[in-house]
Parts: C-alpha cells; structure tokens; sequence
C-alpha cells in the first residue's frame, strides 16, 4: 500500500509543529525518517496512526484521500503503529495486551482462554520473539520485551503498513537482530515499515529511502547509496560533526567507588570493580544481564542480599556524590505531570534553600542554565510539563536534574537512548569534561559503539556476573560481545 | 411468677436474657436509654442485657435482631430511635415466639407485645402554649426541624407546637428550609441561616434540645440573647442548667429516657413473668420544664 | 475469578489461599470460642446479612476497576426502595421491583455518561449523585412506605432450603459477574481501561461505552440491592443506605482491589464482603458494647489487610 | 499559590480566572436576586461557615496530592472536640485546646505511618480510623460535653472587626499552607510524590517521611477544625462531623484536584471551598426546602465542573 502525506501541518494550541511535510510510501519499502529530537518525527507519526487529526493538508492511501478520524480507522486500513512511548497495560497478560479487542470467543460467547494464548504464541513465534511467555503479566517483562509485545502486537491481522517509533531504542543483541529479520520479511511480503531511528548504522542497513525532518519541514529525501552517516548528521544538526567521540587520554585518580562482591538474589551476584576520579567506564552486556539491577542496588534503591560498596539509600548515595540517570524515564526519571523546572531541580531542593524557603529565582537560573547547556528544546521551556517535550529532550531533562546535583560520581543507565545524534555528541563531550574535572562515571549502554567509542575501559556482564573487562582503544566490537554472549576464550 | 408452663418458672430461677436492639446509639437520648435499661437490669438483679447497635442501619437492626434471636434471648426491647417501622424484625421475633418491647419509638406497622415511650404531639403542644404565653402580642417564632419526616417523632412535636400557634393570628411562624440533624452543630448553622433573613424573631422552636443549644449560640453571637427565647424537648442536661440559669432558654419538655428506659425493661421482665392483662400502650408523661421546676428533674447521676 | 492477572496463576492461587485462610482462621475462632456461632440460625444471618454490602461491592469492583468509583450507591438504595414500595399500590409486586431495579440503572446510566462522555471526575459525578439521588427518595416520599401484602416480603425472607433466596440471588450476581469480567471481551476491556485507557482506545474499543457500562452494572446492583432490603425490612425509607458506598469500596479494597484500576479480583472482592460480615457478625456474639465494636472494627480491618500484605509480600 | 504548574503562568491564570469569574456570578447572583445576601450578618455567616470545610479541605488536599485520601477527618473532628472540652474542667482553656490539636496530629502520624510504613491502601486506613477513632470519641463521652466557662467560646465566636478570628486563622491555614506547598522542598515533595514516588525517591527524597508529614497536617487541620467548631457551638457532641469528609474532598475535586496525586491548587481548593459554602448559603437564602436543596446542590456541583471542564479545555 501505498501513503503519502501532501503540505501536511499540525499546530498544538498555536504552536505549528509540522510545517507543510510533503513525504511519499510505496509497498515493499523501509522508510526511514530522521531528525533531531523535537525535530517533528513522532507528530508525524501519531498523524498516519490516526491518534492526532493534522491541521491542514492531505493524506492520500492508494491514490485515494483519506481522513483517520481515530487510531481504530487507522487499524481497519492496515496501518499499525508502534509507539515511542510504551503503551501496553501493565496488569494484564502478555496474551490479553497483544489480543485486546479481538479475542477468540466460543459459542456461548465468552473469551477461549486457551485458544486466545495458543494465537498469541503463534504471534509472537512469526514476529521471532518466541522467548516470551503469553500468560506473564506484561508488566513483569522488561523493558525490551514490552516492546517487543507491542511491536508483535502491532502485527495481528493483515497490516499494510507499519510504523514503528525508535523500535530499536531498548532493544539490543539478539531481539535487534529479530526485529530487523521481522522487518526484512515484511517488506518481502510488500508492508511499507516507517522506520523512525536514532541509530543511523541501522538506517544505512535497513532503508530502501530516508527523509531527513528538521524542525518540522522535510529538508531532504535520499537513499543509502547516496548519502553516508555523517553526511545525515550534518543535515540534522544544521552543522558539521567533527568527530562524535572525545579522545580519553587521562590518568585516573583516586578511587571513587569501590563496589566488592556485591550480589542480590536473582538478579546479579559476585560483582566487584572500582571507579576512579577522571574515568569513563562502560557497561556492556546484553537485556537481561543484570546492569540496571546492579547499578540501583549500588545506588541504594533496592538493598544487596551480600557484598559491599553499595549505599543504604538514594539520599544516602547522594549525599556521597553519587547521581543515577536511569534507564526508563517515564517510570523512574520524570514527574510526568510536574514542569521541565520542577523535575530538573527536584533532586537539589533541599540544598538551595533560603531559611525555610527554596531560593526561587535563585532556582530558576540554575535550571535555566542548564537548559541552555544542554540545549532543550524548546529552550523556553521551564514552565511546560515535562511530559509535552519530545523523548529525546525529557532524555536530557533527567541529565539536567542530576548534573545540577554536581556529583562525584555519575551513573549514566542508557543516556543516550532516544537522543539525536548531535545532542549524543553534545552528551560526549559534557561526560568526558566533567571527567577532567575529576568526575567518575558509569556508562551502562546497549550499544557497542558508544560503549567503546566514548568510554577508557569496558566492563562485561553475562546473566549478572561480570564475564571481562577490556580496554576500549584497541577492543572490537566483536570482542565485547563474544563476552557478553559467553563465546570469548 | 405464674406462668402456663414449668419453662417461664425455671427461667425466673436462673434470671432472664433480654436483647436490647438498638436503631443508633449515637446520640445522647439514645445511649441514655441503652444505659436506662441496663441499670434496672442490673437493679432487678436476674436479668441479664445483651446490647446491640444497628448504626442507624435499618438491615442491620434485622440483622442484629436475628443475632439476638440466636443468641436465644427471652425477650427483645426494641429502640428504634428515627426508624418508623421494621415489619420483618418484628416478624421474626414473632416467629421465634418471644415477646418484643418498644420503648420511646412506636413502630407504625407491624406487631408488638408492649410500647412505652412519650406523647411527642403533647410535648409540642405545651410548648406552642408555653409560647403564647410568654410572647402575649405574638410575632415570629421559627421552627428548626431535627430531619426529614421519615421520623415521625419529630413531625409530631413541630405539629403539636403548630396546631397551637397557627391558631392564633398573632403569630407567624417560619420553618428552617434546612434541616438541624438533631445535632448542636446543626441547630447553630440552621439558626445562623434563619437570622440572617429574619432579624424579627421572637421565639425559636426546636425539635430536640441538642439543636436548641447550637441556636442559643447563634443567638448569643448575633447579640439577640434578649430578644429571642427558646423552647425545647428532650430534658437534656445542659439544656435543663440553662434553663435553670434563667437564660433565654425557657422551656422544655421532659422525654426521660431514664424513666422509660426503666419501664421498658419492668415491662419485659412483667410479660417474661406471665403476668396477665399488661397494658399494651403505655404513654410516659412528659412534664413541662421550666426555670421553676427545673431544678427538680436536674439528676447528676442521670444517663442523659 | 482473579481480574487482574488471569495468568500468574500459581501466584494468584497463593494469595488467595492465604486470605482464605484468613477467613478460615475467623471462622474457627468465632466457632471454638462461642457457641452461637456455628448455629443453624447464626448462618442463616450471616448469609442474609452479606446480601447488601455483596450486590454493592460487586458493582462497586467493577467501577473501581476502570479507575472510578461509586459514591451513590446508599442514595440509590434508597431510592429504588422506596420506589418499589411506592409502586406496590399500583403494580404487581414483580413490576414493582422490576421499575426500581431500573431506576438504580437509569441513576448508573447518568453517573456513567457524565463521567465517560464528559470527562468529569467520577468522585465528584457520583458525590453530586449522592446527594442528588438522596434527595429525590425524600421527594419521592417523605415517609417511610410499608406495603401490606405481605408478598412483598418474599423475596428478603423466602428461604430455599437453608439458603436466603437474596442470597442465592447474591450468589449468582458473583458468579455471573465473575465470568463477565474475566470471560468476556466487555469485561476484559473495563480491566483493560482501569489499567491504560489510552492503550484500549487504541485497539480500538469505545472506551466510552465500557466506562458507562461499568457504572451502569453499579447501579444495577445498588437498585437490586435497594429493593431485596426493602423487601427484607418490610417497609422502605427514604432515609436508608446512609455510607453504604464506604463498606462496598473496604470490601474490594481489603479483596486487594487498587483505587487506581485495572487491579481486583472478584474472588478476593467476596472474600472482603466475609471480612466486613464476620467482624459485625462476631463483635455481636462476644457482646462487644456498640462504640467499642467500632473502635475494634478499625482494628480489626487494619490487622486484617496487614495480615494480607504480608502473606502478598511472601507469596 | 497553584502547585502543580506554579510556572505556566498564563494558562494557569486563566483557568482561575474563570474560576473566579464563576464565584463572582454565583456572588452577583445571590447579592441581585435575594435581599438578605449582602448583609453583615450573612456575609459574617457565610465566613464563619467556611471555616470547618475550609480547614478539612486544605489538608485533604495535603494529602490528596499524595495520591492518597484521608477519610477519618469528620471523626477527628467529633474526638478533638469532645477531648478539648473534656479537659477543659481540669486544664487551663489554651492547654486544653492544645491537647485537642495535638489529638489530630496524633490521628494523622497514626494514619501516615500505616500508609507509608506498610504501604497500606490509604482509603482502607483511613476507614478504618474513621470508624476506630469515632468509636472513640464515644467512649470517651457518650454525652455532649458543655464546658461552663465562656472563655471556652472566645475562639469559634470572637471577632477581629468584621471577620471572625477562626476565619482568620483558617486564612492563615491557607496562607501558610499554600507557601509550604508551592516554595517548601517538603512542599514541593509531597506534590512531586503524588505524579511519580519512585522517581521522588531515587531523588533521595525520603517518601515514607513525607507522606506521613501530609497525613500529620490533614490530622493537625481536622483537629484544628474540631477545637473551632466545639468552641464555636459551645457544646462538644461526639456525633459531630459525620461525612465531612465528603465536603472536604468535593471543595478538593471541584478545585481542580487529581485524586491520582500530584495535581491540586491551593487556591483553586479554596475557590472550591467558596463554591461549596455559597451553595449551602444562596439555596437556604432562596428558602429552597430541604430536599430541593440536596436535588439542586448535587446538580449545581454537577454544573461547576462542567462550566469548569469548559473553561479549561478553552484556556
Ligand atoms: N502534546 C504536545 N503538546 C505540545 N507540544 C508538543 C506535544 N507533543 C509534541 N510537542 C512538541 O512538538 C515538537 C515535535 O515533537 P515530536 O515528539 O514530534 O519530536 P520528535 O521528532 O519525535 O523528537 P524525539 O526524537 O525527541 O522523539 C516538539 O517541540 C515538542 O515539544
Ligand atoms: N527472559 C527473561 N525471563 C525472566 N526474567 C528476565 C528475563 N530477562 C530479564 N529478566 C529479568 O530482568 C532482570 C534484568 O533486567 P534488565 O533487562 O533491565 O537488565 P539490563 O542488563 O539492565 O538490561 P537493559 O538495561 O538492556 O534492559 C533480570 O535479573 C531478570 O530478573
Ligand atoms: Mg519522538
Ligand atoms: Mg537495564
């Protein structure tokens, strides 16, 4: 099927975002868009899904003008869509999220249990994402494998079109791999996939066209063969990117964090190994390995069942310098409901008081400051609800609200997970001076390139002990995950 | 005792067991009843009271009735304070053969063995005199009702005022559009509102004394102590010093929970014994009170 | 029966044995240590006495499951009670019952479509209907109504065998009503909505109708109610069902029901309803005095859900 | 003073904008329509009226912002009244007022740790008080308490000019209240706890602490409320405050709050609270009988949030 979107725009309140995007899809194709964060790409998107109606212009299915009043009119025409933000009920099982509202029914009219999971099984076996069990409670899953449920969901019945939204943002490893076979197969089967990708590697390899979106305009349509990945950088940041990764030449210092033996039933066990002053450290290992866990049981979020060197609670490790940029920021990162100011001072509040009172101005500067040093768009945007900015920017807010607590030491859990290529640069070169500085830091990252790229050495993890640790210059990508998978001599 | 059958007699010998069902005990006339009858239990010596409190929940009276009625009480003394009727509990207490006791409330359907408990329209009616009396050029007396008329108690006493006062063309009268659920809180809000249409008052007539006492502060702050008596019923302790104090409070009319209390359970005790021809209706009477005669039904030991 | 998590069922069943043995407990002590307890007619009132609080509670978990609630229930009660008395003079007594079952889903109905077709918060909507409800059963009839043909009473005191027929009536609405919510498509979606509405409007359900609906089957429940306890008390008042709606959201939420939705389970939701029964039931035998059985009661309930979290916390 | 979104000035200001605007109609409306409205004595009425909801209401929304509820304030009310004039005859008046206060913060500690400590559901704890604590005050006088000394009414009845001193210090309450919750780091806690408590928590913030502290200041306000309200009727009734908590809720809810947490405004509570009182007031001004009254009021609330839903999706 065919789709294409004519001067197509779309205003919140009076803010247009999109500002006339003229794009076309055909059968059989990967169409990647890619854009800075905030760039328009997810609006976009909830206009082919039907969950947002566009302010003016067309969109054509087939030739035909149509008109999606609701996501539901969307589905009816074959276009299904995977969303940024993870959309499943976490109550409910794995069988009853990927069938809801179409579940197989006996004769007297009540739901077959038995064969609703059995069509789940078989769902999740076409989409190459067998591992999971349907009757878990969804919300039991990982993070990655509840997007691999939505994605399998998104599947169910005849689709023509599927859009997916920073799909490959939480997965890594081998689920990647069975998303891009899962793709491969459905562009066989002549499905248009619009592929909205921060990775520009994956870009390269699955597009058959790319559009490159900035602030809210298509400002070019190409191919693989005919651009290159710094050459889309370029076009998305409006400027040239140098190099992405700092050179890391320091000595490390002192000692910094000393984690000995620490394990905790179930999910990691027997981990030592040391943080010093003016380091960068990656950790490396594939969904499931047990990083985030150990690194919240270090923070003092969940307590060791034996070992040392982690802290009796968040203030606790806070008080020692320590900050922790988790991996979900929806869940453990963000007051959705609060302003880009309240979240991003919330974790200094108690140090920036006058007598009884939080010093407001004094607080607003702060904050300010740190949203014009890491850049979040839009720059105006202390007093809005950190929920309406894009995903890459919320990304940088809980950067925001950590760097203001000015820590010794800074745990990074998938930073760059959702951000745009030129703010990851950004993200790059802040890490590796505040580790000049003398600050130690934790990279926790699913992608090996980053893992290597921007850290001094890498740690390993495999089912929640540590398998290696390698020195970043000169390791391969290969190396790193031979240990992580276990294959390394 | 002399009774048809050996059973009462053996009964009499080992004392009695009676249910007390109460329809709510939060209030104080109520709880005063329950205490009532509980001491001339433990007066009388033989008979013992199992007390139960339905929360102003009618299913639940039911319900703790049939709890009663497991229990294998003798006999039930029903307190229904505001409900109206309850025929299915009086059905079961009839099934299971015992003999039920209605004090203060006189259920409106349904069988009993014996009631005791006031004349509610005579209590109004000797207030609405009392009024006429003391306000001999007339004017404006309000009237604060304690709840909707589901509770016919309170109906009958603002009638008995009525049918005195509306005879008379001298007096206007002026019922609160809100209710003062029988409490002081409300009587004080319920007073607040009506002066603050009605600054000519001259007397206010309320169905209980708790509500009476929330109207005497109303009336105190608004600085019309002088202008404005009260009148009352129930005989609650406060109410009874305020009057004796020689206040604007000048009347009430005594509904003594401790006298009926202690008739009702006389009452029970009286049929379980087999005495013959008990009187089925019993009406307590409820003499005026008034600052010359207060000080008489004033009883430190009193429950309410 | 479990909503929530059909599939967990290892865990589930774990939990729910563990507030069984709960009730279990209770019941044992209630028997070794009275001796009414175990009688034939102390039975026969407990069943009688869950009827109410089970036909709201139910009604009340289904509401609570799409993240709402339900503050109207005591006023509709009372409404559809005296409704049916009122109408005894002038209906066959089936009719009657059959009119204010409707009035209580008719007060549902406008509950459901203001908060789902107007997006108001459903503790106000049902507050204001409260309220409103309430004051309508006075309008209605300022007195109490007490027909006389005794039919009337049937069906609050018919017995079938040893059972209340409002029980079985009870019974059934459970039963029914715990194969609506985890066997079929409408009942899985006021799961659903209670968990992520968004979500379900995606995959294309009308959110909307669910909500109603939900609201509309608490009415229903609070309608039969009101005319099973007119029936059983003989006479209906405007006045009756005072925070009703307070025991029906304790016995969901002692069931583990989240205010929040998309969590509780019909089972457990009994189970509550046994909890709450049990306690008055007991505090009557012992002869516990009226203001200190309130004062136990919110102990006892206190000890009651901690007990439960920590058999949750181990399960 | 809104909490949520202190910093979105404009929107903010128009949604209570068209709050006010909303209260000055109702106000231009009673002042035109009926004679008495805009007298001294009804004005002081309507001050004085406010008071018990107003002081419940700000520390209901303490703890709604938590995500929480707080159901046992009208029994804290009955207890810290009934106690405060029970001391009376054997403590100075200050003192004894003082213990009364102390007695809600004791209620609230209680409440706030079982919530926070054991992570029990607040509406089932605060049930449970609702119905310990009333049972209480019972036991501690099944009579009303009438304390002899008038000095016992200076507080509910004495005047600063014009405004009665518990009004005052009800506005104090709100004062006070809405700095603590818009520029406090407790403040600003306790709101950020009810939109995501573990992010609150990995901010190292201790969320137990504050949550108890948000129940502790609804129990201080009902306490508060009770000692006003005893000293204002003169008379202490432990039967007093029964379904408060309804009204204090509403005042929360009409104002905008979320009872999911994290969304509530102080001021707007207070708008709520204006709403609730000059219902009360212009129905018994028109002389609308009682029944009417409760008809009408749940459908006025109804029309509130609706014209409020309006102005918000507009603004
Ligand atoms: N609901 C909303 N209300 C107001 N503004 C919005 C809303 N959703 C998005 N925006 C704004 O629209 C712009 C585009 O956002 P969008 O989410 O489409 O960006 P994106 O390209 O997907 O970015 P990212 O890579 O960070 O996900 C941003 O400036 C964002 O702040
Ligand atoms: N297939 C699985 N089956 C059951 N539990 C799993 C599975 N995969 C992961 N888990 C649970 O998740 C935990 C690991 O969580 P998580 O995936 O966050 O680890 P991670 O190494 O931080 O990976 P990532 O951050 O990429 O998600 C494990 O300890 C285990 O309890
Ligand atoms: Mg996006
Ligand atoms: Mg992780």
């Amino acid at each position: 099927m065919s789709l294409e979107l004519r001067d197509v725009r779309k205003s919140y309140g009076d803010v247009e975002v999109l500002h006339g995007v003229d794009l076309v899809g055909r059968d059989g194709e990967v169409l990647a868009v890619v854009g800075a964060n905030g760039a328009g790409k997810s609006t976009l998107i909830r206009i082919f899904s039907g969950a947002h109606e566009m302010s003016s212009g067309e969109m054509r299915v087939d030739g035909e003008p149509v008109r999606l009043r609701s996501p539901h009119d969307a589905h009816e025409r074959g276009i299904r869509t995977v969303y940024q933000e993870l959309s499943i009920v976490p109550g409910l099982s794995v069988t009853e999220n990927l069938l809801m509202g179409r579940f197989p029914r006996r004769r007297s009219g009540l739901i077959d249990w038995p064969a609703a999971h059995r069509e789940a099984k078989e769902l999740l076996d076409a989409a190459g994402f067998g591992a999971i069990e349907p009757r878990t409670v969804a919300g039991r899953l990982t993070v990655a494998r509840q997007q691999m449920v939505e994605i399998a969901k998104a599947l169910a019945g005849e689709v023509r079109v599927l859009v997916l939204d920073e799909p490959s943002a939480v997965l890594a490893g081998g689920d990647l791999d069975a998303l891009f076979g899962l793709i491969r197969r459905l562009k066989a089967r002549g499905v248009l996939v619009v592929y909205v990708s921060h990775r520009l590697a994956e870009v390269m390899e699955l597009a058959d066209s790319i559009v490159v979106i900035k602030d809210g305009v298509i400002i070019e349509t190409t191919e693989p063969s005919r651009t290159s990945e710094d050459e889309l950088i370029r076009l998305m940041a409006g400027r040239r990117l140098e190099q992405i990764y700092p050179d890391r030449r320091g000595a490390p210092g002192e000692t910094r964090l000393k984690v000995d033996r620490l394990s905790r039933r179930g999910e990691f066990s027997d981990v030592s190994f040391e943080l010093r002053a003016g380091e960068i450290v990656g950790l490396f290992g594939l969904v499931g390995s047990g990083r985030s866990e150990m690194a919240r049981c270090v923070f003092g979020a969940e307590p060791p069942t034996s070992g040392g060197g982690a802290f009796r609670s968040p203030a606790d490790a806070i008080s020692h310098g320590l900050a922790l940029v988790t991996e979900d920021r929806k869940r453990t990162g963000l007051v959705g409901g609060m302003t880009v100011l309240d979240n991003i001072a919330l974790a200094t509040m108690r140090a920036t008081t006058r007598g009884p009172l939080i010093d407001m101005p004094g607080r607003r500067e702060r904050v300010a400051g740190m949203i014009d040093r890491l850049s979040i768009q839009p720059a105006r945007c202390a007093t809005m609800p950190v929920a309406a900015l894009s995903g890459g920017n919320q990304q940088k807010a809980v950067l925001a609200k950590w760097l203001l607590a000015e820590p010794r030491v800074l745990i990074l859990d998938e930073p760059t997970r959702g951000v745009d290529m030129a703010t990851r640069v950004d993200i790059y070169r802040m890490i590796d001076a505040l580790a000049r500085e003398g600050l130690a830091v934790l990279l926790i990252s699913s992608d090996l390139t980053e893992v290597l790229g921007a850290t001094d050495r890498v740690l390993v993890m495999r089912e929640g002990r540590l398998a290696g640790e390698l020195r970043s210059e000169g390791t391969t990508e290969d190396e790193v995950l031979a240990h992580a998978i276990g294959v390394a001599a | 005792s002399s009774g048809g059958s050996a059973e009462p007699a053996t009964q009499a010998d080992s004392g009695y067991t009676i249910g007390v069902a109460n329809f709510m005990l939060s209030g104080p006339y109520f709880s005063g009843m329950d205490k009532a009858i509980a001491a001339q239990a433990q007066k009388k010596g033989n008979v013992e009271i199992i007390s139960t409190d339905a929360n102003g929940d009618a299913a639940k009276l039911a319900g703790n009735v049939e709890d009663l009625l497991t229990k294998n009480v003798d006999a039930v003394i029903i307190s229904g304070g505001p409900l109206e009727s309850a025929p299915a509990v009086l059905n079961s207490i009839k099934a299971a053969g015992k003999p039920v006791v209605l004090v203060d409330r006189k259920f409106q359907t349904g069988e009993y063995t014996s009631w005791i408990g006031p004349d509610n329209e005579a209590i109004g009616r000797q207030n609405g005199e009392y009024l006429s009396t003391a306000l001999p050029d007339g004017g404006k007396v309000a009237i604060i009702k304690g709840g909707p008329a589901d509770n016919s108690i309170g109906l009958a006493r603002t009638n008995g005022v009525k049918s005195v006062l509306s005879a008379d063309s001298k007096f206007t009268l002026v019922e609160a559009p809100d209710f003062g659920n029988w409490g002081s809180d409300g009587g004080l809000t319920v007073m607040e509102s009506l002066l603050a249409t009605n600054k000519d008052i001259k007397a206010v007539f309320c169905e209980n004394d708790a509500m009476c006492l929330g109207a005497q502060r109303a009336i105190a702050d608004a600085g019309l102590s002088d202008g404005i008596i009260i009148a009352g019923v129930d005989g609650q302790a406060e109410a009874l010093k305020a009057i004796l104090d020689g206040t604007n409070y000048k009347v009430t009319g005594l509904n003594d929970a401790d006298i009926i209390g202690a008739k009702g359970l006389d009452r029970a005790v009286e049929i379980l014994g087999g005495a013959a021809n008990v009187e089925k209706d019993t009406v307590v009477p409820s003499p005026m009170v008034t600052k010359d005669n207060a000080a008489q039904f004033q009883n430190p030991d009193g429950s309410f | 029966m479990s909503v929530n998590a059909l599939p967990k069922i290892s865990r589930d069943l774990l939990v729910t044995a563990a507030f069984g043995l709960l009730i279990v407990v209770m019941v044992v002590v209630a028997a070794v240590t009275t001796e009414s307890f175990l009688t034939q007619a102390n039975l026969t009132n407990l069943l009688k006495q869950m009827v109410t609080i089970g036909l709201l509670a139910y009604g009340m978990l289904v509401v609570i499951l799409t993240g709402g609630i339900d503050l109207s229930v005591g006023s509709v009660v009372a409404f559809s009670g005296i409704l049916t008395a009122g109408l005894v003079s002038s209906l066959p007594i089936p009719a009657a019952m059959a009119v204010g079952v409707v009035s209580g889903i008719g007060f549902g109905l406008v509950n459901g479509v203001l908060v789902a077709r107007f997006g108001l918060a459903p503790f106000v909507v049902t507050l204001a209907s409260l309220t409103t409800v309430r004051g309508l059963a006075f309008v209605y009839s300022e007195v109490p109504i007490a027909p006389e043909d005794p039919a009337f009473f049937t069906l609050g005191s018919a017995m079938a065998g040893p059972i209340p027929v409002s029980t079985l009536i009870m019974f059934a609405v459970f039963l029914v009503g715990g194969v609506f919510l985890t066997r079929t498509p409408a009942g899985r979606s006021i799961v659903a909505i209670g968990g992520n509405a968004e979500t379900v409007r995606l995959a294309g359900i009308n959110v909307r109708r669910h909500v109603v609906l939900a609201y509309t089957v608490s009415g229903l429940c609070a309608g039969l109610a009101g005319v099973i306890l007119a029936s059983r008390v003989g006479i209906a008042q405007p006045s009756v069902g005072v925070a009703f709606e307070l025991d029906a959201i304790a016995a969901c939420v002692i069931g583990g029901a989240s205010l929040a939705g998309g969590k509780g389970s019909v089972r457990a939701t009994f189970g509550g309803v046994l909890v709450l029964v049990l306690i008055n039931n007991l505090l009557n035998l012992y002869g516990v005095q009226s203001f200190w059985q309130q004062v136990l009661k919110g102990l006892i309930i206190i000890a009651v859900i901690l007990a439960q979290r920590t058999n949750r916390v181990r399960a």
